[in-house]
């Protein structure tokens, strides 16, 4: 049997094997994940193995995956940042029968048996609809897009221009490329400001990067003044991790989408469960107020939802990053 | 006027040196079996065949890259730009025949061209690189880098970041297909290092490389044409990256915009590990094989010991260094 | 008509390295079947022409021109070290000629380059790393490769610089039978003596330009050394050094120094004002001893003590207690190609160019410009790279250094190798000099000319001082004494 | 007797090269003109005070890395691990003050100590290289490529890979005040930058630097403790990188877990494009500071001329390739 390996973490638990590798360990979002992985899996009594980590390198994650099968996985979780490249390895899982649920990224080909996802196309187009309202319409916003290579970021940018140009045509959109970099970021916020003083939103695709670089910078113009002010600079984040929501008490930023890390990690483990048992799933509304629905032929996703948070319900105690720490 | 001195008989003063020289080349097989006794003691998972033939899968493309590091190195330059053509050379092979909805270039030109197209691609950057360096006289280091860049961001630039997965089969056929049970691709490595170990050790133009690489005015003052010889060793060196690439693609199935993004630092450690020298003129690519090797093993080691994600990066670096002081203890040689 | 038609002619040549002339409008023809010498003083362009005439560079003016059969015919021992350290010797001796199409056969390679290394009786594993060889050793796989490459034009720049004398005399017995056989030969050389041993014509190129060619029979060797120099004086001898003064307190004083497997512990006192000359075979220990005196290496027994003092280890400890080195090998230890002369010059005084270990670049320019002027340097000024100057001249940079810390002792290892003989006399004129103002001078050589101006001479022979030769020995003496045979 | 040759007819052959040598300084100065009047036709943005001070300030802590690499270039050596040292000290700075919930290691040492515990790990950290480097004879390129990976894992290790946002005001500071209206960072970055072109140019220490570069073993023999100097040197450029992160870390007021990630490959792109040799003994601060400048107009020129996301990478690769073809015209010598 295969619990006697040490690969299989002594959860205590029996049952099927279930792996979960990490696309990268140095971003707040995913670490808050990848603390609610083991967690979740305790709760549901699942046989967790030790989680592996891919750094965000494809390679890594094809690797990983090899050596998960050869140690026994029964489901894989995993959440490749480049959804062209996993092609290969979901036809050869698809082959040995092993089940893979993804999370937050869908893979471009391939089978799965569940995408566990918020709509990033929501996000975009959620942050387009707030910044819009507040402008009245017109103005400048600056964008801090993630890489191109990112489906998500591409996803979230996407929406944002097609919105802004069909809904507010009255506000210049200054898209910059960061890498995902807050450095990048903030360079291109002073070029940008300097460029054009009397720009008066931000949309930020991360707050884990973007949040302290963009305030650090407005602080030292003085533009961190409250809404009421002509010279507040409207900023909506992305992600909504614990600072993203300090910031939203003091008056910073404005809103942020809340990426539910939690309900990834619970839903990830309840579908790779869900799948090892047998188990099968239908497009349609489900329980946690989310829908399934198909994106192409033998893909099923389930879209969680990612609300809006603004100073209205910043407090609210179901936000997962509201739950951290406590 | 001046008269020298006579001397007595001349003794023979040193021993006879490549007995070192060889085990130079063998300092990393301790280390190899010291990993497979380790990774057997970990998982028993990690000596069954399954295992053994994914590390070595995983490692192919990584493996060219480092032959053609490795002969570049020992010419006595430098090549940074090898991990862009690992994604440069199929996107645009595959971009030029691949119709416009799928992030083509709109050409579509013949499907069977992509192959053809994505190696030509490799050696026409080969050539570029050499150019530059060996023509204008420019430090290999910062072409290459600027190279690097540039080369990245023009498969950025046709493919707009995305990833590209409408291949054509003749591009996923190298990476992808298997004979006799094991993956076509290490049998094309096996085949490619063969030739390579042959070529650098029996042949006149593989020993002139040797020659230019330790000291390239008394290759040329010996009649070697000293930059023709480099620049087929770009040459080679970036159809060797453009076939990684393919290996790659086939592997994964599909170009990504980064597709080979980061491997470089693997390559020159892995060379540089195996006993390559950054001076030029010496190193084996036997050596440098074995480096590859210690690398894939130490990561799939790790991968099985399930060293917590938060960890795994600072023990992987660790181990390198490690490696590393070891190579130099048992060898007891300076590195350069 | 039956003009014999040159083997090898430069016609006009001249060469340009930034803003440095290296040959101005040179034009040599050499006869076939001839052996042909080279002479000028360091930096006349020799080697140059050497690059030219093998193709390793291109004139900018003029043309080299071959007869028919001469073309690709040509080998050469380089100046510079052509061998390459990280291969074999055989494969040195054999570069881009280990095999034809087909895959080398190492086996026979080494066989092969066995016989080849026996015939010039180097003796030396064809299997071991070149990188390993010593500086004679290399020269003389350098020697052994052009000459067995079956060439009919052979041009040898400075082969001997390196050579002890019977090495010299094998070569020299070697180059007299190619000849015989109608190889012809451009040869160059510092020690003029050579030139007339083994050579029927002689150029002569003096700052870059062509002086005179005639044939040797025809040239005296003051006649020549005039050419090369400009000038008529003769040289002055060696001989009117007054005695040091016997009285002198010693300056130097080795008690029991030893170097495990180079030199057995000695003794040895120097007194201010003396030079004593240390000579020997190869591996004899000389070296290694003037590098412990220097503080290069660190002695396994006894003590140096300076002045009565103890001297610690290692260089700066050496340069504090007054002792200055002239390194064995210019180009590894003595030099910062990059660096100016005056920087190199003052690299051990540079604590004492201005207060708080500021430099200040004036006090540098005048110490420098006083040390180019004291030795002699050709150099377009102190802020000139040393890379840019001939051999001799960098030499005469190192000796600079050496002396600029006004050392109570002076190490000396080698000091005129390939150096002209008016900058040969120049150097050992500072050298002389320097003893004359109560410096105390130890020197390490293996050229009599060199030793001929040293109070006392030792023999070193494995490791012992085997013999002490006093002012007045004759050159019989010391070869005996350095071979190891009683005289 | 002393025979000092007369001066002969020795015609003066050379003219004066230190022109030559200060142009190779200088070679850079068209190229930011032709930036200046680049950027001025595309924006009249570009030429306020604001935007050039904006520039100046995104260089600070590229040009601290590129004066510790340029020193340790000078010697003849290399640091890759430069840019996790502006990751880690800081890091390890805050980590060892701040509370556990806020991802503190527990420590809680007072909060003034946070600058120096950060500027004593960029030291420690380059002794540790100078350690391997110059004491076991490992290959700098090797040892530095390792330490790169160790330190940033050790910095993953130790925050769990989450950013550091509640710091100590005091490491604030640097990045994030101004004097004079102008930022801290600037006057900071001129300071040590006059010191260390003094330093370079007109003290013993300093030429040092480059006699070891030149040749080690001239320069010991000529009495320079040349081990002493050079763990010196890594020390100081460990230094200056943990102070660039402190920089860096107030400019962006939190410490990502990726801080400095990527910047190596452009700390030695100015380095090299601004004349410093990577073979040792070569090269000025100034000229490297001039590649900083180089850099950071070009960056501040696409991001002014909006140049697409798409391009904006090739556009960057190839202004980079340019500029090192036009150095080497305009120098007239090769590059190494
Ligand atoms: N590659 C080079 N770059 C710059 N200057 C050079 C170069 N090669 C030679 N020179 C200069 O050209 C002149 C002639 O040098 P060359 O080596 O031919 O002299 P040489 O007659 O061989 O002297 P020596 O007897 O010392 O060997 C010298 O001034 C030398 O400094
Ligand atoms: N540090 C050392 N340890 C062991 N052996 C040494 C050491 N240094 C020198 N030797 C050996 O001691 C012997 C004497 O060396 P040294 O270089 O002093 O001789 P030499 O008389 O100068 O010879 P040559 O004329 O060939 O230069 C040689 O066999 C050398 O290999
Ligand atoms: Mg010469
Ligand atoms: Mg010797």
């Amino acid at each position: 049997s295969t619990n006697d390996s040490p690969g299989a973490a002594a959860s205590g638990a029996g049952g099927a094997p279930i792996a979960v590798d990490l696309p990268r360990a140095d971003s707040d979002f995913w670490n808050s994940y990848a603390k609610y992985i083991p967690q979740y899996a305790k709760d549901s009594g699942i046989n967790l193995m030790t989680p592996t980590n891919s750094q965000n390198d494809i390679a890594k994650l094809v690797a990983n995956t090899q050596a998960l099968t050869s140690q026994g996985a029964k489901a894989i979780v995993m959440a490749p940042q480049d959804t062209g490249a996993i092609a290969t390895t979901l036809t050869t899982l698809e082959q040995k029968k092993i089940p893979v649920v993804t999370v937050d990224t869908r893979p471009d080909k391939g089978k799965v048996f569940m995408v566990v996802r918020a709509d990033n196309r929501a996000y975009g187009q959620k942050a387009c609809e707030f910044l819009g309202e507040k402008l009245g319409g017109k103005g400048k916003v600056v964008e801090f897009q993630g890489s191109l290579s990112s489906v998500n970021g591409r996803d979230r940018s996407e929406a944002f221009a097609e919105c802004m140009q069909q809904k507010y045509p009255g506000i210049t959109v200054f898209a910059e490329p960061t890498e995902w970099e807050g450095a990048k970021a903030s360079a291109a916020l002073q070029t940008r400001l300097a460029q054009h003083p009397d720009i008066n939103g931000i949309y930020m695709q991360a707050g884990g990067v973007f949040l302290a670089p963009t305030l650090q910078l407005l602080r030292s113009k003085n533009l961190i003044v409250p809404p009421s002010d002509p010279k507040h600079v409207f900023i909506v984040s992305n992600d909504g991790i614990p600072q993203e929501f300090d910031a939203i008490r003091k008056g910073e930023i404005d809103a942020t989408v809340s990426q539910p890390a939690d309900l990834y990690a619970k839903y990830a483990l309840f579908y790779a469960k869900a799948a090892v048992d047998g188990k099968t799933f239908q497009p349609g509304k489900t329980d946690h107020d989310s829908t399934i629905v198909q994106v192409r032929d033998g893909v099923l996703e389930d879209q969680l939802p990612a609300p809006l948070v603004t100073k209205d319900n910043v407090d609210d105690t179901a936000l997962w990053g509201n739950q951290i720490g406590k | 006027m001046t008269t020298t001195l006579p001397a007595g008989e001349m003794p023979v003063r040193r021993r006879a040196v490549p007995r070192l020289a060889r085990m130079r080349d063998l300092a990393l097989v301790p280390a190899i079996v010291a990993l497979l006794v380790v990774g057997a003691l970990i998982d028993p998972v990690f000596l069954t065949r399954a295992n053994l033939v994914n590390v070595l899968q995983q490692q192919t493309e990584l493996s060219l890259l480092v032959l053609a590091e490795t002969l570049i190195l020992i010419g006595g330059r430098f090549d940074l730009s090898l991990e862009s053509t690992v994604g440069l050379a199929p996107a645009l092979g595959v971009a030029l025949v691949i119709p416009a909805a799928s992030h083509g270039l709109g050409t579509e030109w013949a499907t069977a061209l992509a192959v053809p197209l994505c190696l030509l691609a490799g050696v026409l950057v080969g050539a570029l690189n050499g150019v530059l360096i060996l023509r204008f006289g420019l430090s290999a280091f910062i072409v290459t880098l600027g190279m690097l860049i540039t080369l990245r961001g023009v498969q950025i630039g046709i493919t707009g970041g995305q990833s590209l997965f409408d291949l054509p089969p003749s591009v996923m056929y190298l990476g992808n297909t298997a004979w006799l049970g094991l993956p076509l691709s290490i049998w094309v490595c096996a085949v490619i290092f063969a030739a390579g170990i042959a070529a650098l050790g029996w042949f006149r133009h593989g020993r002139a490389v040797y020659a230019i690489g330790g000291n390239t005015d008394a290759a040329r003052a010996a009649g070697i044409r000293t930059d023709r010889v480099m620049y087929a060793v770009f040459m080679i060196a970036g159809l060797l990256a453009a076939l990684a690439g393919l290996l790659m693609t086939g592997r994964l199935g599909s170009i990504a915009a980064a597709q080979g993004d980061g491997m470089i630092f693997k390559v020159f450690a892995a060379a540089v590990i195996g006993g390559v020298s950054m001076n030029g003129g010496k190193g084996t690519l036997f050596g440098a094989l074995c480096g590859v090797l210690v690398l894939g093993l130490v990561e799939n080691v790790l991968t099985l010991a399930g060293v917590s994600a938060q960890w795994i990066q600072a023990v992987y670096g660790l181990v390198i260094l490690v490696a590393l002081v070891l190579a130099r203890l048992t060898t007891g040689r300076a590195q350069d | 008509m039956t003009v014999l038609e040159d083997a090898v002619a430069a016609v006009g040549v001249s060469k340009h390295f930034g803003a440095t002339t290296a040959l101005s409008g040179v034009t040599m023809r050499i006869a076939p079947g001839e052996t042909h010498a080279l002479v000028g003083r360091n930096g006349a362009g020799k080697s140059t022409l050497v690059s030219l005439l093998t193709g390793l560079q291109r004139p900018d003016e003029g043309e080299i021109r071959f007869g028919d059969a001469w073309r690709g015919r040509v080998a050469c021992v380089f100046q510079r070290s052509t061998i390459i350290p990280s291969l074999s010797v055989a494969e040195n001796l054999f570069l881009n000629r280990q095999a034809g199409r087909g895959p080398i056969r190492w086996g026979a390679l080494r066989r092969r380059a066995g016989e080849l290394l026996a015939e010039y009786d180097v003796g030396v594993d064809p299997a071991a790393l070149a990188g390993e060889l010593d500086v004679e050793q290399r020269q003389l796989v350098e020697i052994a490769r052009a000459l067995s490459q079956g060439a009919r034009f052979i041009i040898l720049d400075e082969p001997t610089a390196r050579l002890d004398g019977p090495a010299i005399e094998r070569l020299f017995a070697r180059m007299r039978s190619l000849s015989a056989s109608g190889v012809t030969m451009l040869f160059i050389s510092h020690h003029l003596q050579e030139v007339f041993a083994v050579c029927d014509t002689v150029t002569v190129l003096r700052d870059a330009r062509w002086v005179l060619t005639r044939p040797v029979a025809d040239i005296g060797h003051d006649e020549l050394v005039a050419a090369m120099t400009g000038e008529a004086a003769g040289l002055a001898g060696a001989t009117d050094r007054r005695p040091a003064d016997a009285a002198a307190p010693a300056v130097l004083e080795l008690s029991g120094l030893g170097l495990h497997g180079a030199y057995e512990p000695l003794d040895l006192r120097i007194r201010a004002g003396e030079i004593v000359g240390v000579t020997g075979s190869g591996s004899s220990g000389k070296v290694s001893l003037a590098e412990t005196v220097g503080g290069l290496r660190r002695a396994s027994a006894g003590t140096v003590q300076v002045g009565g003092e103890p001297v610690g280890t290692g260089v700066p400890a050496a340069l504090a207690a007054g002792i200055g080195l002239v390194p064995q090998d210019r180009h590894r230890e003595g030099l910062v190609p990059l660096l100016s002369v005056a920087e190199n010059a003052t690299l051990p005084i540079a604590g004492e160019l201005g207060p708080a270990g500021v430099i200040v670049p004036a006090r540098r320019r005048a110490i420098a410009e006083e040390l180019i002027r004291r030795y002699d340097i050709r150099a377009e000024g102190p802020g000139a790279p040393v890379a840019s100057l001939s051999g001799g001249n960098a030499q005469k940079v190192v000796l600079a250094r050496a002396l600029s810390t006004r050392p109570r002792v002076l190490v000396l290892i080698n000091p005129t190798a390939g150096v002209d003989v008016r900058s040969k006399e120049s150097l050992l004129g500072a050298v002389r000099a320097a003893a004359d103002a109560g410096t105390g001078v130890l020197m390490v050589s293996d050229e009599l000319d060199d030793l001929r101006h040293c109070d006392r001479v030792l023999v070193m022979f494995h490791g012992r001082v085997t013999a002490e030769l006093q002012a007045g020995w004759s050159d019989t003496d010391v070869v005996a004494a350095v071979e190891g045979v009683s005289a």
